[in-house]
């Protein structure tokens, strides 16, 4: 029966074309519907058919919901109407002439009219001018059906073209291939605007524009330069929204026009874009963003967009790989063989070194469903509490600091909350580069006139780009940021900006008094506190009084705030200050963390914290316990278990011994690698499930290959909490799903483990957890995507939190004390490090290197400001070296003033590059999540790589030998 | 004790020779050159006229030789042969109804004084008295129109501002005459700019506007020195304290003389046409509601708050009220600007005023309303000049110039052009305009050279009705206007 | 003139300008004004200062006739070819003036003397036709007047 | 957990130094104890245990009366 019933799942989501009615809703904002009141509805009459609609539409939009498609060509729902290709003219009794329906909007009692012979004949006459510019070339253009300009001159029945085609054209215009993944063909330009208004609207980026006028009017790239010399950051828009082949995906020029599409989430970032994965059969050929997802409304990066050639590449592994030691060679096995070498090598080490001395760590790029396995094998199967999730090195200190605040180890809103913002609070988060489908919404919202407070040490992007400006850009010394939220906390109360009656009603007083003379203290002033953030007290207490008196005051950070030594203390000073100015609770304001990766939120949301079971509740909740117990009959330890560095220092200590890693890679994303190293080094058996032999693969015992986002079934949780279908658009290149992997690993442990389907998984987790107890994959397809809390059936999701109480009952204020972090620079380590990424690439970037977009970011650069370059003797694009207490890497320099004297930044993309040599094994104090943001560094000159850099290409070289003969094999 | 020499300083006189007239002038013995701007009787430019008890007494056209022998022993009087009698007696000016342009030609420009004691600022002052409703009542009343070729009744428009939302709110004046034929607003501007600071500032009190943008074509660059030294002036004379009004120059595009083009222009953009709605009364400058006027718009609101509606409306014909500054152009003998009553018949302006061409041939064709205007053959010279009349004929007046051809003009030519123009001309958005004026001119060239006429005929009547039916602007939608009158009057050409 | 220059000169006029509401085309005027052109260099310095692409500021320069992507040379002539000029042997005019300097519109002669550009009315109609010689206005321009102007 | 200790102590002297925003030993002391017993695996606590134990000296006053706090251990020793 159930499995009756994913089949007919899987019928549902293979999904035709998606319909476009030519103008956005009448709001006008794809996101600016959350919590705006419905509009009055306006009675008209189209072709004689009665519609009432929104006040606001579009008689285009009008007709187009009456079932009647007036022709267009510049019109797309995805921007706002334009009016400049005169297709869609109509006619509306009592008015002159023959207005465009697109741009005109629908009035009380408006009687319209869509076809008579005169619209037929005008738009018959303005398709024969458009025709008269464009090579007459369909039956072998790579739009050939799914052209809107072939489609429209079907529409109106042209049938000849009678200015011939001798005269002024645009067809011997060169093709522009410079960018990976798109071609640009302006000789199929229709001039339509609409990839130069989806930059801008859409993207943000307003990288194109119309050069010249008239007729010679031509789309170009920055100053008429190619594609990827441009400003254009390749997200794909442009190619959106083309009516014709003029800018095509290659893939789509290569392989022809896709016939199927599956709708499915993306596995990059933690913004979780919905997709409509295009395909010819099984070959996938598309990924083209999915106007109806919620996260993203139709828009894209350019990782989600194009890069997805990894899950192809030839460096995939495909069958499962066992050794003995890391200077064996890998042996290609069967499944079978793998998984039982793998339970009988845990099973052995178990039985030598105690039932504690293996453990696991999920992955935030795998599914809910195969991180509820993986933590539900080690707890169940392993019997300990040993499983972390790689969220330990990048978001364990929201969850920690958010739940004892708050409640609940989650963001408030939803990203539709945003363009109700007043002012936007951006904090150690680089959006554009990190969330840039988030960051082109909120980019949006800053044009509408947001405020905006950028809290960096670095200048990102949104201080300063096209539209955007930062009203204040406090630009603090690296570590300095629990400083900083108390001064501006401080300024709050000193200056009487409280909001006393949010306070009164929702906080819990007493905790707030003692919070209040906390942070009155004198030295947590901007005054006292300029020396150690380096910015102007004066400046501090504007922005404070900026968000403090905003209205609606949001706040969207990122890993600039919890990868610190405060991690944790950081989180909590937001928290702190949004209650404390009432900003919480509604739309437009609270406290949001940017996930990194795409299933951060989830891979938490699933018990895989050593102290806690699915849902955020600890061990030694009695209650919860028993819940598990009861489910999976088997008993639980009440004790929590080691962390991800816990477990390398307990290896290293000889006590840990064995590890199941699904999906990550320590041995490059890790800090103080050589720490890393000599931890995997020391252990007896090291199980690596992933894609690639990628770094940690170098010390693995057995190599299990996953499955890539498009060959798996299951669901990611978003940033907003939004859990969203993840859908298989291709089969397991190695033939087995990964939550099979680990359940079988499991069975084979001796701990039983039987599903048909993720979707009994999901509702495993249902069962267990209160706050997904309505979440099925039968509701995810009706709805597309539920925000939890989901607490029954009934429920459609919870966009945001904590509207009429907290989830803890009352609102916590946890005093934050600034404690420096013992990462300082001194005369031997005179500069602070601190990284960040890049758009193109991501995270280790195991995926983005083996695509396209390396031709975006070859490598990882060392951003110096010039002061600093300069009285080392540093030019830009020389080789650095760069030596922390760690250790020393070499990286090629970038000279710039994004960043302040006495800050270096670099990106962590690249294996070579070290970053996380030189990063040190200091942690948040609460979390133990580890201090990427602050190192203490000396800059030099060089012209050779460093010793590790040396090591890691011999290391290297032989582990590839290693891996020959397994990968020629496969 | 010297005599006053006027002198005009405007761009067409300086282009005739004013400036070395009046450098001639100024070293005569007991003369003071006075620099003003121009009647607008240009045939007679550079025009010199002596100050006497009776009155000014003109000379001219004069060039620096004969200004010199005509000055050589002090100024001549109303006896010298060459004088042309007393200026305002001059029939070419008695038939004239100047109203707006009753400063125009007489004072300095730049003289706030002069300004004053002829007249100026009494508008302002009136309107200070009033409520903002009570001056939109006043416009509305005496029926003033667009001069800038909309015609759209200007109380109107204002009113919609005041009733708008929004804060601030714009006054920006369209300074972009590009029309060939037109110089009426740079005579303004040059001549009597403070006429236009003074209608700016009666509108801003009318709809609650404190800001105030001049958006003036680049080749008029004799206005823009003449208006920011205006305004500069104005601010002296604490005329703009609470009024911040800002000169801006254009850069070649006619286009930007539509007024969205021209609002994104002033934004700083790409001067590209806005749908309507909304209207820029609404949603204008940077989404303000905004009062956009042409220049001579404004510059006859002075008058009209100083003299009522009613002594305004007592000129004109049914809802043409008040005066129309023509401009005669072209082949013409007489050229130059004409203020009259609406209602006038064209061929007395042409023939009467105008004296029939300069060439002494016949005239053909009389262009109306620039580029974008009907080609009007003569018998239809004895239409009415007033809006109405002229839409009879499927004509328009425009900004009230008139071009006139005499018969060696080839009208299959000039009906090329006008698509010619338009491809040169149009901003790029809309496709009819985009492609179709390139088509226009293309398929022209077809008929004249005889392939397939009568094909092609009908394909450039349906190409005319494609633009004029589809296109989102004047530009295209009425570029095919002097095609069309082309085909209808002068068949034969085309 | 060096790239390093132009950014600093330009950067001054943004500096200057930057403040007014709608500044881009005041600062365009002023660079041109400056250099006679507008070099591509300037671009991103403008484009910063007023927190625009290049992309749209390149967009809007090539939108108005009267910016200049390339430096004219030493004179710009310019003639006018509308209507009221047309009237009175405009296009006579306009083809002597192409023969007579060996160039065409929107080209500058191989001695880099002279550039001619056409132009859409002066406002000098009464007296056409009409001609400009780096901004001087002349009035009633034939042939041999136009030689006279030109130097030929 | 015998292999660098002195992280051990660190990461505890953290949470102590971050709980710490008052003067008030015994309450400070009862959070770093509850943190411990909420948050870290039994055997690094008892390691903890073992150097307040053994050497004191090398503990804060506050970390001092936190470990006194520590719950019981439970579960198996480390191996």
């Amino acid at each position: 029966m159930k499995r009756c019933k994913v089949r007919d799942m899987n019928l549902y989501y293979r999904v035709g074309a998606e319909r476009d009615l030519g103008t956005p809703a009448a709001n006008g904002n794809p996101a600016a519907n959350g919590g705006a009141g419905a509009a009055p509805t306006v009675n008209v009459r189209i072709d004689g058919r009665p519609i009432a609609v929104p006040e606001g539409t579009s008689v285009m939009r009008a007709a187009g919901l009456a079932g009647a498609s007036v022709p267009r060509l510049c019109a797309t729902e995805d921007l706002a109407a334009f009016g400049s290709c005169r297709l869609c003219l109509v006619a509306i009794e009592g008015r002159k002439g023959y207005p465009a329906s697109c741009t005109t909007l629908v009035e009380e009692g408006m009687v319209v009219h869509t076809q008579t012979p005169r619209l037929a004949e005008l738009r018959r006459n303005v398709m024969e001018l458009y025709i008269s510019d464009h090579p007459l070339d369909c039956l072998t253009c790579a739009a050939n059906g799914d052209c809107e300009l072939q489609d429209m001159a079907g529409a109106v029945g042209l049938r000849t073209v009678r200015y011939g085609y001798d005269g002024a054209h645009h067809l011997d215009k060169p093709k522009d291939e410079s960018a990976p993944y798109f071609s640009f063909d302006p000789a199929k330009c229709i001039v339509c605007s609409r990839c130069v208004r989806a930059c801008e609207e859409q993207q943000g980026t307003y990288a194109l524009t119309i050069n010249g006028r008239g007729f010679e009017s031509e789309v170009i790239a920055s100053q008429n330069e190619a594609f990827i010399d441009s400003e254009c950051v390749s997200c794909g828009a442009c190619v959106k929204a083309c009516p014709t082949a003029t800018l095509i995906e290659k893939s789509v020029i290569e392989q022809g026009q896709p016939e199927s599409a599956v709708v499915t989430t993306c596995a990059y970032c933690g913004v979780g874009c919905s997709f409509r994965a295009e395909m010819q059969g099984d070959q996938l050929v598309r990924m083209v963003p999915n106007r109806d997802g919620h996260a993203n409304h139709g828009h894209s990066c350019v990782k989600g967009r194009f890069a997805f050639g990894y899950a192809t590449h030839g460096d995939r592994i495909t069958t499962p790989l066992v050794r003995n030691s890391i200077e064996d060679e890998w042996r290609p096995v069967g499944w079978d063989e793998a998984i039982r070498t793998a339970a009988e090598r845990l099973k052995a080490i178990q039985a030598r070194y105690g039932r504690k001395s293996i453990g696991g760590v999920t992955s935030s790029r795998c599914t809910n469903e195969e991180v509820y396995v993986v933590q539900k094998f080690i707890r169940a199967a392993a019997g300990n509490n040993n499983v972390d999730t790689c969220a330990r090195v990048c978001h364990s200190p929201t969850g920690y600091g958010l739940k004892t605040t708050l409640g609940e180890s989650s963001g408030t809103q939803n990203f539709d909350s945003v363009m109700q913002a007043d002012v936007i609070v951006v904090i150690g988060a680089n959006p554009t580069e990190a969330h840039p489908v988030f960051a082109s919404a909120m980019k949006r919202r800053l044009r509408q006139g947001a405020g905006l407070i950028v809290v960096d040490p670095r200048a990102i992007d949104l201080v300063q780009s096209p539209h955007v400006r930062a009203d204040h850009h406090l630009q603090l010394k690296p570590g300095a940021n629990v400083a900083i939220i108390n001064a501006l906390a401080h300024t709050v109360i000193d200056e009487g900006l409280e909001d006393e009656a949010f306070i009164r009603a929702r906080c819990d007083m007493a905790a707030y008094r003692i919070w209040r003379a906390f942070i009155s203290e004198a030295r947590n002033s901007p005054e006292a506190t300029a020396e150690a953030t380096g910015v102007p007290a004066a400046q501090v207490r504007a922005a404070a009084r900026l968000y403090a008196q905003a209205g609606n005051g949001a706040i969207y950070y990122g890993l600039g705030v919890t990868e610190h030594s405060q991690g944790s203390t950081m989180v909590m000073g937001i928290a702190n200050l949004a209650m404390a100015t009432g900003n919480l609770g509604r739309p437009g304001v609270g406290v949001n963390p940017l996930r990194g990766q795409n299933n951060v939120q989830g891979a938490c949301d699933m018990g895989s914290f050593p102290h806690e079971l699915a849902g955020y509740r600890h061990l030694s909740d009695e209650s919860t316990r028993r819940l598990f117990e009861a489910e999976w009959q088997v008993a639980l330890d009440v004790e929590p278990g080691y962390r991800i560095p816990n477990m390398f220092d307990a290896a290293i200590d000889g006590e840990f011994k064995g590890l199941y890693v699904q999906g990550e890679d320590f041995a490059q994303s890790d800090p103080d690698t050589q720490h890393v190293y000599a931890a995997l080094s020391a252990m007896e058996c090291v199980i690596v499930q992933d894609l690639f032999l990628n770094e940690t693969a170098k010390f693995a015992h057995i190599f299990l290959p996953g499955c890539s986002f498009l060959e798996k079934d299951g669901t990611f949780t978003n940033a907003e909490r939004r859990i969203s279908p993840v859908r298989k658009v291709i089969d397991p290149l190695a033939g087995m799903d990964e939550w099979d992997i680990t359940c079988r690993l499991s069975t084979a442990m001796g701990y039983q483990m039987h599903y048909a389907h993720p979707s009994e998984i999901m509702d495993e987790i249902a069962r267990l957890t209160p706050t997904f107890r309505g979440v099925s994959y039968a509701k995810l397809a009706e709805l597309g995507s539920i925000q939890w809390p989901c607490r029954d059936e009934a429920s459609a999701g919870t966009p945001l939190m904590h509207v009429d109480q907290f989830v803890r009952g009352k609102g916590y204020f946890a005093p934050t004390p600034y404690v420096p972090t013992e990462e300082r620079a001194n005369a031997r380590y005179p500069l602070l490090l601190t990284t960040g990424r890049v758009l193109s690439q991501y995270n280790v970037g195991a995926q983005t290197r083996r695509t396209d977009t390396v031709a975006y970011h070859s490598e990882d650069q060392l951003e110096i400001h010039p002061a600093d370059a300069e009285v080392r003797g540093i030019v830009d694009g020389s080789w650095v070296g760069l030596k922390s207490r760690a250790g020393e890497t070499v990286l090629r320099a970038a000279v710039t003033e994004r960043v302040l004297p006495g800050v270096l930044y670099t990106t962590f993309h690249h294996p070579e590059s070290g970053a996380n040599v030189i990063t040190t094994d200091n942690s948040d104090w609460a979390t133990n999540c580890p201090e990427y943001k602050v190192t203490a560094v000396q800059a030099y000159p060089v012209s050779k790589p460093s010793q590790w850099q040396e090591m890691f290409r011999r290391f290297t070289a032989t582990q590839q030998q290693l891996s020959e003969q397994a990968l020629s094999e496969v | 004790m010297s005599v006053e020499a006027f002198v005009p300083a405007d761009f067409t006189a300086c282009a005739l020779g004013a400036d070395e007239v009046a450098a001639a002038v100024a070293v005569a013995p007991g003369v003071e050159v006075r620099r003003t701007g121009s009647r607008g009787l240009y045939w007679l430019e550079p025009l010199v006229e002596v100050a006497t008890d009776a009155g000014r007494i003109g000379f001219g056209p004069l060039d620096a030789a004969s200004a010199s022998a005509l000055f050589g022993d002090g100024p001549p009087d109303a006896g010298h042969p060459r004088c042309l009698g007393l200026v305002e007696e001059l029939p070419w000016l008695k038939a004239q109804s100047r109203l707006t342009m009753a400063r125009v030609g007489v004072i300095e420009p730049l003289s706030v004084a002069q300004y004053k004691a002829h007249g100026g600022f009494q508008g302002l002052d009136r309107a200070r008295a009033l409520t903002s409703a009570a001056i939109v009542e006043t416009v509305t009343e005496a029926g003033l129109r667009g001069r800038g070729g909309a015609a759209f009744p200007t109380g109107i428009k204002w009113r919609t501002v005041l009733e708008a939302e929004g804060d601030p709110k714009y006054i920006v004046c369209n300074a972009d005459e590009g029309d060939s034929g037109t110089f009426a607003d740079r005579m303004i501007m040059e001549s009597d700019p403070f006429s236009l600071i003074e209608g700016m500032l009666i509108a801003g009190l009318a709809v609650g506007a404190d800001c105030g943008y001049i958006y003036c074509r680049a080749e008029y660059p004799l206005a823009i020195d003449t208006l920011a030294a205006a305004i500069r002036l104005a601010e002296g004379a604490g005329y703009l304290n609470d009024f911040r009004l800002e000169l801006r120059k254009g850069a070649g595009a006619y286009i930007c003389g539509e007024e969205t083009s021209l609002l994104e222009s002033l934004e700083g953009k790409r001067g590209v046409i806005r749908y309507r709605p909304p209207l820029p009364a609404i949603k204008g400058l940077f989404g303000q509601p905004t009062v956009v006027n042409n220049v001579i718009s404004l510059a006859s609101v002075p008058a009209i708050l100083a003299r009522g509606s009613d002594h305004y409306r007592s000129f004109g014909v049914g809802r043409s009220t008040g005066t129309l500054t023509v401009q005669l152009a072209g082949n013409v003998r007489r050229g130059g600007l004409f203020e009259v009553p609406f209602g006038k018949p064209l061929r007395w302006v042409v023939e009467d005023l105008g004296g029939g061409t300069a060439s002494g041939r016949p005239i053909k064709a009389v262009q109306a309303g620039g580029p974008l205007g009907a080609y009007i053959p003569p018998r239809h010279f004895d239409t009415a000049l007033d809006y109405e009349s002229f839409q009879a004929i499927d004509a328009m007046i425009g900004h009230g110039g008139l071009v006139v051809f005499d018969e060696a003009a080839d009208l299959g030519a000039l009906a090329r052009y006008a698509f010619e123009f338009c491809a040169e001309e149009s901003c790029g958005k809309c496709t009819p305009c985009r492609i179709g004026a390139v088509r226009g001119v293309e398929v022209v060239d077809r008929i004249r050279r005889g392939e397939a006429a009568a094909d092609n005929r009908v394909l450039l009547r349906d190409l005319c009705r494609t633009m004029i039916d589809g296109s989102l602007c004047g530009l295209g939608g009425m570029a095919p206007l002097p095609v069309l009158s082309v085909m209808a009057h002068f068949a034969d050409e085309l | 003139m060096r790239d390093d220059a132009i950014v600093e000169a330009a950067r001054g006029i943004v500096e200057r300008l930057g403040a007014l509401e709608g500044a881009l085309l005041p600062i365009l005027h002023a660079v041109q004004d400056e250099f006679g052109y507008l070099p591509p260099a300037c671009v991103p310095v403008i484009a910063k200062g007023l927190n625009l692409s290049r992309a749209e500021v390149q967009g809007v320069i090539s939108f108005y006739p009267l910016f200049r992507a390339k430096p004219p040379g030493r004179r710009v002539v310019a003639i006018c070819r509308a209507e009221a000029c047309q009237a009175m042997g405009g296009a006579a005019l306009e083809a002597h003036a192409k023969s007579a300097l060996g160039i065409g519109f929107g080209e500058t002669s191989a001695d880099g003397e002279v550039t001619l550009e056409p132009v859409y009315c002066l406002g000098n109609c009464a007296c056409p036709p009409s001609v400009t010689v780096d901004g001087v206005l002349h009035a009633r321009v034939d042939a041999q007047r136009f030689d006279e102007l030109i130097g030929r | 957990m015998t292999v660098d200790s002195a992280k051990l102590v660190r990461m505890a002297e953290q949470i102590a130094a971050n709980l710490a925003y008052t003067d008030d030993v015994p309450l400070v002391a009862a959070r770093v104890a509850d943190h411990l017993n909420r948050f870290w695996d039994p055997r690094m606590r008892h390691a903890l245990v073992e150097i307040a134990n053994g050497e004191a000296d090398r503990l804060s006053p506050v970390l001092k009366a936190a470990v006194a706090r520590l719950r019981g251990i439970i579960g198996e020793p480390a191996a």
